[in-house]
């Protein structure tokens, strides 16, 4: 496999060959127009599956890395690579996309060429940031990405699509201009920007000192919560959400706000343990606010897609939960719910653009009834909201899951427990919202013709619905690629040389291990709640 | 021993059914659509058998008989395996749910047969049936998670089946929800679990604990916790006090699906359940005793609110309340063997009473309320007398099914080891409501004058298809008991014997942890088997009084005490007071606080307020620019002045 | 005192009067007028200073060619007694008073400079009477200075340029 | 006694430009006025000239002028920029000056002009040499900025920029004459000298401070930024593309000359100086440009706002610094000029178009220009892959070495809040229906080219901007 | 004989002045020869400073300054003209047109 080693570099750059095929065709050769970028996003994705097979699972490393120098000066590289984190994400992204694509064919009818550019050069910022290995490229793919997303919102969105679209670009511009000082300073410590180096030399000697380490983790770590987005910081998400054509809803819902927990991953545990440990209640409290404050909210809104949107700042809790406790079963779960959030709440925003497209409305009480007329729409309506729920066999349950058996194994009740109230809000709103929208008696005339999911639409909910049972069933499939990587990325953590905190060390010592209990032990503490550090 | 090998196909074949019906059903003849959704069940049924027979040559080590299918779930240490268990107790589970379902669905094709959505309805009975199959096969908690929440699932797309009902969508919501705050419990006992024992299978939980020592179980601790949180679980999927509350609204379904589900299988999963978990409650009596206590309050409770009903479906759903209630009341002083099969029979007559409910309904034209039947006792004779079997069963008349299992239920109660004589108060007082409801029901519904016009409604017997369902389920609703003969008669306990091999530990466990403990005489288990009967007629003659000898009565009765009567019809009020106290302020909170309040005023108007903060500083700022070129001198002059002072103090 | 010195206050003096009047005066006229008188003020310092042939171009060319144009302008333009608008409260009561503190600040700062290096070197006073002569001068501007002094004629060049492209009648 | 021939080599651009222009002036009367492009043309073939001549001044390395003037990496880098922001001018020019009637020689005389006291600044190492050629590109522009005769606006942007340009100059002299006393020399290595043997003094430090004024003045750093937004927006566009990039550049090379071997062992002094200045310029120049509804003039803020990244480099006070400032140059004269002649093509007769409003629907209109249009935008915004973000980049990578922290964050903070104006013109252009009927004027060959090299510049110096990097630095190690 | 510092002090007041009267003065032309005292004083300080070192360049560097005036005089005069020609007035305060 001599050119595999290129095999990111095409994946991260073919749509952007797409974007430029593209701009070849006539403006008005819609029907060309779309089915292009349907193949190119096509291609993408079986081009991604290639990846797959480039694997090596045993591998907690950088894999298929590619490195050439690109900015001697400064010392940027271009290296790109994957680990069992961002393979899945990669993946995510190029199936999302034909799905986007699918789901705009016709409800997109003005500047479509532009639109089907953006979407592409999308695809490319966003499978760009999941392979970069460099700060610099992974910078400049991050924020890169951000102006597609606004021409998105922005020109093809509804409603208060301009505040939208600059609230959504200021905010994460806001957050990711304190990463890139941080960014800066790192470099200025280690003379580098490519990651793995960096890396390297944290668990070989390179020490931070406290102070720096906390400010720079706050830096990176305030970029990744706005685009999570954790608790204060999710202001921009509804309006985003709510304004965006449904391409843009299912690729900002499905990819970018996994930037930010992929960005935690990648960054804020591997580089700055001790700070990211020491934060780490700060942060699992706000998660935790998030996951209940996002399903309350969730519960009394009006507008379906705004409901959809403050779903994912309750699901996306759980993952930052699942993140910070530095676990591997959480590690594990939250890197699978980032997935299944993606899919899960992909098909919802997916069913309310079939909605959108037909009544041209998001507002709950224009619907209602609707299992009459399009009861196979509604059916994966069901079906998607089911897996949003974590109904077990479906793959939202199985994220949930194990963050929630990881951080009960690390000894945290309270936040287990509050967690798992997201679970019973989440079944709350989302059946509220689908009785209020499918079931009871049709109340606008006009509902009672509206014509049922069309081939197409079939398609999109059929591919999306086959993966999340899929995924809900052959968890392991995925999860073993992810072992490797996340114990690697524990091991990196506990070998950082600044890392003090040895108590805590031993923990994760502990909990990596996965020897049974004796009777003795259970014993012991079946009888209190206190746990005994196993030897 | 081909079952047993590939345990999955018996959950396969309902599951195969629903997906066939539910994909191609809509385009089907309903021949079609009953030959697959009937018949599925049916294959199932009868593949049960041949696991029966398959079973019984296991020998005692082999069992439980576990079967690893797939990896569901690893990370880290943490690791699920699709696995599937028989054990005896699987084995009378099985059977209930195989049997049972298979009549209900040979049941629906009558009930049904004008129904939209007629394939709709036997997918996703199906589906039910495969998630119920499950439930019962799982080997590890997770597993048995997924048929527990898939039941739920079931559940409400069943409610709420007449979905553009407004009260059948809110019923089915209101019952997952409900369920799902149980199952919180239950999904953090299942979390605990893993944290305890570093496993979520019985087999390995089991064994850990088995070894475990005596002492010091009677302390508040980790197995404690675990027990009541999946206690909590049982008690929202068993609609047990205080989250009962969405079974009665569940009868807004069709009722093939209320004797099914909401009486027959899914809400017996929480006694199950706690059987099932019977190593880990028996060393946690705190959680036995308020499994106890929830039962025994819970079926007095259900049962007083089944006195004062008028729909004919919600007495029966507070009475399968009620008798859920006994059952956890079994459980939880430690006779799971007795609280198993009152789950046996109780699946048979109550399913039994829905169906000739459905039947009665059916013929009534959709009528449920009580008041507006009577004398329909020669118009529909087999419902009647089928109906009759059952109401004699679950009044515990002599040698019905019910008095075998309830008997046994009081009894363990008052003189077993886990005894407790208010307990047994209320368990029994709690049966004369019992015989005095149904009778209640007996006698509106079939006796008297009839008090609908005939003129309207054209009374007729069910057809055969549903009949049929009905006479076997009252034949094992009189034989079923059959197992039990009291051993003072010289019967033998041949259930209790069947599931020894489950249940021996604790049993023993329980043993000795009473050392005081001895064997009652037999005398005692006579007189107590008297008191039963006694009361179960005074029941039945209180409702005979009432509603048969002095009709007038009821209502002066009910007048009398009108506040009391006011409370029951009313059902406590706990609807209203938790729409009052929790789910009014929370939705409040919600909208008018985090939403209006935080979201938007506090946190986007920070966000906002930054941006026009910004503005006013930009056009603060904009006005140095005035224009005049003498401003402008003076700004420069303004630089030279500060450098140099600067400057000329740096170098001071 | 000598008689330098008595030159030096009267010159001083008068170059300082001068830019008062400059600044005070009304008309324009009478401000080109002060300026003329500093300028003349300066050159006679000039001279004191050995510089003479500075003195001359100051003369020539300062108060000769530059102050006739702007005496030229003020008269092509007939400008009036300058109306004392205050538009700019700024410049009023900011500028003005940072002016003059700025003008403290410079004379004492200097003085306070001088005053240190005459107590360093122990003579502040000019090092001796070699007057400048203008063929070293010369020398030094053709040579070592020869760029700016190239470079100048460009610069003069541009503002001629620049006068005609500015003040040119249109040509329609 | 006389300079060796080889000094006119090393001021050989500015020998070209000066002849081109003087050429220009002599034909100029004999052209008939319905061809005065032809003078556009050779003027541009003399920026083409001057660049090529750049290679004798690079095969010539050294002093010139018996130490007046210094033709190294530095000074060639410089000269580099100004150059190429003449030539883009000048092709940015021609319709410009036609539909405006004002097609004449003297303009692109004067150009070439500037930028020859341009040249001289970048490479003087001496302050009167350097006086001399600010006077001479600061004299040219003052006409150029005043080169629409019969519009007011002009005519006060020219007076402005005429009368307080002289009084910063002035200023700068005094600071020059002091200096000079204090260290009985202008010559920068001699003051460096002095400075190292004697410290210093107040006389000396007084006259630092006045240079800061005249050339913050020149470089637009605060509070001497004050005339930029007026200047800018009452010159002629082209004049003002010149004006953002050209001077700028010029008087930041005499600056770093100036400060960093002139009174580099006096840098604790100056620094704080150049960091309050860098905040206030930032700050200043971003929030005023929130609020501006004419899009020449918040382009105006918006260099001041550059300057004051520009600053934030320079405050480092190291070669990476001086490094960053020069690559910073590079990459804003790209995209600023870029999006000066944007305006100056959709502004219209008389600059008419300039309101944000005027954009409105330009995105569905002009695709194209509104493409380059947000390149440029971006670009200024700091997006990854544009010229803009390796400056800003570079610029506080060399600030964060030195450990300037808080300055960096505040620089970036800016760079955010910058953003939202640069965003608000690219929403006008994409998202806004159009507002006004009105058809697009064609684009000639000429804008079209110098559009497409500065869109091509900001990309190339985006993305690989290594080249570029490496003379920057190689220019920085030069300066010793 | 009279010190230098008297000459450097001198000149500094003079370029004082001519900064209170760029700052006081409202017409152009005045204004403008404020700026010529401004250049007066830098001169009167090379020539004092050149002096002091017995140097030449200081006298050279005032040569310079004053060509420099006289064409930035050109050049002002011509503007001061354009703008009294387009506003008829040379009041500096009412040229006010760009602002904000």
């Amino acid at each position: 496999m001599q050119n595999q080693s290129y095999l990111l570099t095409v994946l991260t750059f073919f749509p952007l060959l797409g974007t430029f095929a593209l701009l070849l065709l006539r403006g008005d050769d819609h029907v060309w127009i779309r089915r292009l970028t349907l193949i190119t996003s096509v291609i993408e994705f079986i081009l991604s599956l290639l990846l797959l097979r480039g694997f090596d699972i045993g591998n907690g490393g950088y894999q298929l890395e590619e490195v050439h120098h690109w900015i001697p000066n400064l010392h940027i590289h271009y290296h790109m690579g994957i680990d069992g984190i961002s393979l899945f994400l990669v993946l995510l992204t190029t199936f999302l996309t034909p799905l986007a694509v699918l789901c705009s064919w016709n409800s997109i009818q003005d500047h479509v060429k532009e639109f089907f550019a953006m979407l592409l050069v999308l695809e490319m910022g966003m499978v760009g940031v999941f392979c970069a290995l460099d700060l610099f490229l992974f910078f400049l793919f991050w924020e890169v990405m951000l102006i597609p997303m606004y021409f998105l919102i922005g020109i093809w969105g509804h409603g208060r699509k301009i505040y939208a679209a600059l609230k959504f670009i200021l905010y994460t511009m806001f957050g990711s201009i304190l990463m890139l000082v941080a960014i800066l300073w790192l470099y200025r410590v280690s003379g580098t920007f490519d990651l793995p180096a960096i890396q390297g030399m944290l668990s070989s000697g390179l020490s931070l000192p406290w102070g720096t380490q906390l400010l720079m983790f706050l830096a990176f770590m305030l970029a990744f919560a706005i685009k999570v987005p954790l608790f204060p910081l999710h202001t921009w998400l509804p309006d985003a959400h709510t304004e965006a054509p449904t391409a843009g809803s299912v690729i900002l819902a499905g990819v970018l706000l996994k930037m930010g927990t992929y960005g935690m991953l990648r960054f804020c545990l591997p580089l700055f343990p001790e700070a990211a440990h020491r934060a780490a209640p700060i942060v699992a409290v706000l998660a935790i606010i998030g996951i209940v404050y996002g399903a309350l909210v969730a519960m009394v809104q009006v507008d379906l897609k705004r409901l959809v949107a403050y779903t994912s700042v309750s699901h996306l809790g759980f993952v930052v939960l699942g993140i910070f406790v530095f676990n591997p079963t959480a590690m594990e779960g939250a890197i699978y719910q980032m997935l299944n959030h993606g899919v899960s709440t992909g098909a919802l925003f997916l069913v309310c653009g079939m909605l959108y497209d037909r009544r041209h409305t998001y507002e709950i009480k224009e619907y209602g009834g609707l299992a009459k007329p399009m009861p196979i729409l509604c059916a994966f309506f069901l079906f998607a909201c089911l897996s949003s729920l974590a109904l077990p066999m479906l793959n939202g349950f199985i994220g949930e899951f194990m963050i929630l058996i990881g951080v009960f194994d690390s000894q945290h009740f309270a936040w287990a427990s509050w967690a798992a109230t997201g679970a019973i809000l989440s079944a709350v709103y989302l059946l509220w919202a689908y009785q209020r929208i499918a079931l009871e008696r049709i109340t606008v005339a006009k509902n009672e013709t509206l014509p049922d999911a069309s081939a197409r639409e079939r398609f999109i909910l059929i591919a999306a619905s086959v993966v999340i049972l899929f995924m809900g069933i052959f968890s392991p499939m995925f999860t073993h690629r992810m072992d490797a990587t996340t114990n690697a990325l524990l091991e990196q953590m506990r070998t950082t040389a600044s890392y003090q905190a040895q108590s805590w060390q031993t923990q994760v010592a502990s909990r990596t291990s996965s020897t049974k209990p004796t009777t003795h032990e259970v014993a012991m503490r079946s009888v209190s709640l206190e746990r005994q550090a196993r030897p | 021993m081909f079952i047993l090998e590939h345990l999955w196909i018996i959950m396969a074949l309902p599951l195969a059914g629903s997906m066939l019906t539910l994909l191609a059903g809509r385009h089907w003849p309903k021949n079609y659509v009953n030959l697959s959704s009937v018949g599925f069940p049916v294959l199932a049924f009868l593949s049960y058998c041949e696991l029966v027979r398959e079973f019984f040559a296991l020998s005692a080590n082999q069992i439980p008989w576990i079967q690893n299918y797939f990896t569901w779930m690893t990370a880290g240490p943490f690791r699920v395996d699709f696995a599937l268990q028989v054990d005896q107790l699987t084995i009378v589970m099985l059977g209930v749910v195989t049997f049972v379902g298979m009549l209900i669905h040979i049941y629906s094709i009558g009930y049904m047969a004008h129904e939209d959505g007629y394939y709709r309805f036997f997918a996703e009975m199906n589906l039910f049936m495969f998630f119920m199959l499950t439930l019962v096969m799982a080997a590890n908690l997770v597993v048995m998670f997924v048929g527990w929440e898939g039941v739920g699932l079931c559940s409400y797309l069943l409610i709420s089946f007449y979905f553009t009902k407004k009260s059948a969508a809110d019923a089915g919501k209101k019952a997952f929800i409900t369920t799902r705050i149980g199952d919180f419990g239950f999904t953090i006992g299942i979390l605990m679990a893993f944290w305890l024992f570093h496993a979520v299978d019985y087999k390995s939980m089991f064994d850990t604990v088995a070894n475990m020592p005596a002492e010091g179980m009677h302390q508040w601790g980790a197995l404690t916790s675990i027990c009541l949180l999946l206690l909590a679980g049982a008690v929202g999927k068993s609609a047990q006090l205080p989250l009962y509350v969405w079974l009665p609204d569940a009868m807004e379904g069709p009722t093939p699906v209320s004797a099914l589900i909401h009486a027959a299988t899914m809400v017996t999963a929480g006694v199950y359940m706690v059987a099932r978990m019977n190593p880990l409650f028996s060393r946690a009596p705190a959680a036995m005793l308020t499994v106890a206590i929830i039962g025994a309050v819970t079926a007095l409770y259900a049962a007083t609110i089944g006195l004062a009903q008028s729909d004919i479906k919600k007495v029966l759903a507070y009475s399968t309340i009620s008798q859920l209630g006994y059952m956890f009341l079994a459980c939880g002083v430690g006779a799971y063997a007795a609280g198993i099969f009152h789950l046996m029979t109780h699946a048979f007559f109550k399913g039994l009473l829905f169906l000739c409910a459905g039947s009665v309904i059916h013929a009534m034209g959709g009528e449920q309320d009580m008041f507006k039947m009577g004398g329909l006792r020669t118009k529909i004779p087999w419902t009647y007398s089928t109906m009759l079997v059952a109401t004699l069963a679950i009044s515990g008349a002599p040698l019905f099914a019910g008095f075998f299992s309830k008997d046994e239920i009081l009894f363990d109660t008052y003189a077993g080891p886990n005894a407790n004589a208010v307990l047994y108060g209320l368990g029994i007082f709690a049966a004369l409501l019992t015989a005095c409801y149904m009778f209640r029901l007996i006698f509106l519904t079939f006796h008297g004058k009839p008090r609908f016009d005939e003129h309207h409604v054209h009374v007729h017997e069910s057809p055969k298809v549903m009949l049929a369902p009905l006479v076997v389920l009252a034949i094992l609703s009189i034989v079923g008991g059959w197992f039990v003969l009291p051993t003072y008669w010289g019967g033998k306990d041949s259930f209790q014997g069947f599931l020894d091999p489950v249940f021996s530990a604790s049993n023993q466990l329980a043993l000795q942890m009473h050392p005081n403990w001895t064997e009652p005489p037999h005398l005692l288990e006579l007189q107590m088997t008297g008191i039963a009967v006694v009361v179960a007629l005074i029941g039945f003659l209180l409702a005979l009084y009432l509603y048969i000898i002095k009709p007038a009565a009821a209502k002066k009765v009910a007048d009398g005490t009108r506040p009391i009567y006011e409370l029951l019809w009313h059902k406590y009020y706990v609807d209203e007071l938790y729409g009052a106290v929790i789910i009014g302020p929370l939705i409040w909170l919600s909208r008018n606080v985090l939403w209006k309040v935080i979201d938007v005023g506090l946190i986007d108007g920070t966000v906002n307020g930054l941006a026009f903060f910004s503005r006013r500083v930009g056009s603060g700022v904009r006005h140095i620019q005035g224009g005049n070129t003498r401003s402008y001198a003076t700004w420069v002059v303004v630089g030279a002045v500060a450098v140099t002072v600067f400057f000329v103090w740096m170098v001071r | 005192m000598s008689v330098a010195m008595l030159v030096f206050i009267a010159c001083g003096l008068f170059a300082v009067l001068g830019a008062v009047g400059l600044i005070l005066a009304r008309e324009p006229v009478h401000s080109a007028l002060s300026l003329v008188l500093v300028m003349v003020a300066l050159a006679v310092l000039y001279l004191l200073l050995g510089a003479a042939f500075i003195a001359a171009i100051q003369i020539l060319v300062y108060a000769g060619a530059v102050m006739v144009l702007f005496i030229f302008v003020i008269m092509l333009l007939n400008a009036g007694v300058e109306v004392r608008t205050n538009l700019s409260h700024l410049a009023r009561w900011v500028g003005l008073p940072l002016a003059i503190l700025f003008l403290a600040e410079m004379t004492y700062s200097l003085f306070h400079e001088y005053a240190a290096r005459t107590a360093l070197a122990a003579g502040g006073a000019v090092a001796g009477p070699v007057p400048a002569s203008t063929e070293e001068l010369s020398m030094k501007l053709f040579t070592e200075y020869v760029l700016p002094f190239e470079l100048t004629s460009i610069l003069i060049l541009i503002a001629i340029l620049g006068a005609l492209v500015l003040a040119k009648k249109e040509s329609a | 006694m006389f300079p060796p021939v080889q000094d006119l080599y090393r001021i050989a651009p500015e020998i070209v430009l000066c002849l081109f222009g003087m050429l220009v002036m002599l034909i100029d009367p004999f052209v008939p006025a319905g061809r005065q492009r032809s003078m556009g043309w050779l003027a541009f073939a003399g920026t083409l000239g001057a660049f090529a001549s750049l290679r004798w001044m690079f095969v010539n390395p050294g002093s010139a002028y018996s130490g007046l003037l210094r033709a190294d990496t530095f000074s060639l880098f410089v000269h580099g920029i100004v150059i190429a922001v003449a030539a883009l001018a000048i092709l940015g020019s021609f319709d410009y000056l036609d539909h405006e009637g004002i097609q004449r020689g003297e303009y692109y005389a004067l150009i070439l002009f500037a930028t020859a006291g341009m040249g001289i600044l970048a490479g003087a190492n001496e302050l009167v040499t350097a006086f001399v050629g600010l006077e001479i590109s600061s004299i040219s522009t003052y006409i150029l900025a005043g080169f629409r005769r019969n519009a007011l606006k002009s005519n006060e942007a020219s007076l402005k920029y005429f009368l307080l340009g002289s009084f910063a100059t002035a200023f700068f002299l005094y600071g020059t004459a002091l200096t000079y006393g204090a260290t009985r020399s202008t010559r920068f290595e001699v003051i460096d000298q002095a400075i190292a043997a004697n410290g210093s003094g107040a006389l000396l430090i007084i006259g630092l401070g006045l240079i800061f004024v005249g050339l913050g003045f020149k470089v637009v750093a605060a509070p001497f930024q004050i005339y930029t937004p007026d200047v800018y927006e009452g010159a002629p566009t082209p004049v003002t593309a010149v004006l953002a990039c050209g001077p700028k550049a010029a008087a930041f090379a005499v600056m770093v000359r100036v400060f960093y071997g002139a009174f580099g062992h006096a840098s604790h002094i100056w620094f704080w100086a150049i960091w309050v200045s860098a905040v206030l310029t930032m700050c200043i120049g971003n929030f005023a440009a929130i609020v501006q509804s004419n899009v020449k003039r918040l382009l105006a803020y918006s260099s001041i706002a550059h300057a004051g990244y520009i600053l934030v480099a320079f405050a480092a006070a190291s070669e990476i610094g001086v490094a960053a400032v020069l690559f910073y140059l590079a990459a804003y004269a790209a995209m600023t000029l870029g999006a000066f002649l944007i305006l100056a093509y959709v502004g219209g007769t008389e600059e008419r178009r300039l309101d944000i409003a005027d954009y409105a629907g330009l995105g569905t209109r002009q695709p194209w220009v509104a493409a380059c249009f947000s390149l440029f935008l971006f670009s200024l915004l700091g997006l990854p892959a544009t010229a803009g973000f390796l400056g800003k980049f570079y610029s506080f990578s060399a600030a964060i070495d030195q450990r300037l922290v808080w300055l960096v964050v505040i620089a970036s903070i800016n760079s955010v809040i910058g953003s939202y104006y640069y965003l608000k013109v690219v929403v006008a252009m994409y998202f806004w229906e159009p507002n006004k009927e009105w058809t697009p004027s064609p684009m000639h060959a000429p804008m079209f080219i110098a559009l497409l090299l500065t869109a091509l510049g900001t990309i190339y110096l985006g993305i690989l901007p290594d080249r570029v990097m490496q003379w920057a630095i190689t220019s920085a190690q030069s300066l010793h | 004989m009279v010190p230098i510092s008297y000459y450097v002090i001198l000149s500094g007041v003079l370029f004082g002045l001519g900064v209170i009267g760029f700052v006081f003065k409202r017409n152009i032309i005045t204004i403008f020869m404020s700026i010529e005292l401004m250049l007066n004083a830098v001169n009167l300080a090379f020539v004092a400073f050149s002096r002091e070192f017995n140097q030449l360049d200081g006298l050279v560097f005032v040569f310079f300054v004053i060509v420099v005036a006289a064409a930035e005089a050109a050049v002002g005069l011509a503007i001061a003209m354009v703008i009294a020609r387009n506003r008829k007035s040379l009041n500096v305060e009412d040229v006010d047109l760009l602002k904000f």
